[in-house]
């Protein structure tokens, strides 16, 4: 079953690789986002993710969905997490699995790309020495002037 | 007769305008557009939003040409950065 | 560090995604090969996976290096398991991290594209109801006929 | 005086000449190429190596013309299925 969700609770891996598995399949791949201790050259202290919750989870949903199509198993979870996180603290995991690794490392690519085009979450840097900064983004498809 | 909708500000937008929601009346038939221009229309701080700021209307992402209903909920998306 | 192994000893996937990881990292790819109940239209009951052992490990590592080579980091982990293994159970986890997310996914995909090209290991299908039988595989690059 | 190698066989191949190691007696000067037509030269079981097999010498893949020495480790190598 197709299992995505927002959170503000710390994401254990292991728990979100247990989503996944069966006895037809041959591969599984795991992807983690994690808070890094730079970006842009400036060293950073850690990152608050906000949310507008509300459409984030239906929008994870969708991506979920349009990556377990292209998977051909139903077999992903993906967790999303918001809130002020740590250096080294994961924002995101997606697990997958699937009878060939083609498709797991496809799919799990798909929903890391399509989470950075249109999923409603931002995030702010904070640093050692400089105000935070609200980290440059992605306008998603389908919004930011008229319809062509 | 008015129609009122729901202004939801998010991230750099929410600190630009420093509220993160606010009743806006708009004209019988308005659309996103007719929305961002009554909200930059009321000078500082409001015009500091770009003038085709991405959007979702009822968390549906939506042009600016869409037309607005009573109650919709219209969200100020700036660029997003999720991952 | 890059780390490689073959082991006989059954993989725990958590263990392997430890050995990678930095403050500096903001991706981690876990792939994980696991033993299938089909193969073929074949319903198989379980696997047996030999190597020419002496051979294996110095490969392994070779494939290991030349993956952190790509990944810009030394944060690469693989081992390969031998020996018999009942489905489900997992035959190799290569875990990976890096600054940035498409080095990460890259290095994974090349550690287990090259282990099926060269890696000397060999598996033995078992079926519920006819004879076990050698997996069809590859002839590795640089051997398997005369130097051109 | 003859050169004395040590041949391996794996999966496969074991299950077809029915060992894991055997010495073999090569003229000074050989090849992998002269290992394999001494063994084929065999019979039974051994004709059911493939002529043109893939090797690895001292634990390195090899072509067929490359030069043995002395006691050189000469692994016949089955299409590998590793992962």
């Amino acid at each position: 079953m197709v299992h995505s969700a927002v959170t503000t609770d710390p994401i254990d891996p292991t728990s979100v690789l247990e989503r996944v598995g069966s006895p037809e399949d041959g591969a599984t791949v795991l992807f983690l986002g994690i808070v890094r201790n730079h970006a842009d050259g400036r060293s950073v202290t850690g990152m608050r993710y906000d949310a507008y919750i509300e459409m984030a989870e239906p929008v994870l949903a969708e991506i979920a969905h349009e990556a377990a199509a292209r998977l051909g198993t139903e077999r992903l979870a993906v967790i999303h997490r918001v809130g002020a996180l740590d250096i080294g603290e994961v924002s995101v995991a997606i697990a997958v699995s699937s009878p060939h690794r083609a498709e797991s490392f496809d799919a799990s690519r798909y929903v890391i790309e399509e989470i950075k085009k249109r999923l409603p979450v931002w995030k702010q840097e904070h640093y050692t020495d400089e105000p935070a900064r609200w980290v440059d983004g992605t306008v998603p498809p389908g919004t930011g002037g008229v319809r062509a | 007769m008015t129609l009122s909708v729901n202004a939801l500000f998010f991230a750099s937008y929410r600190d630009l305008v420093g509220t993160s929601h606010m009743a806006v009346e708009l004209s019988p038939g308005a659309t996103v557009s007719d929305l961002v221009a009554e909200l930059r229309g009321r000078g500082a701080p409001f015009d500091t939003l770009p003038a085709e700021p991405a959007v979702a209307v009822n968390r549906t992402y939506a042009f600016l040409d869409e037309p607005l209903s009573a109650d919709d909920e219209v969200a100020f998306i700036p660029p997003v950065a999720g991952g």
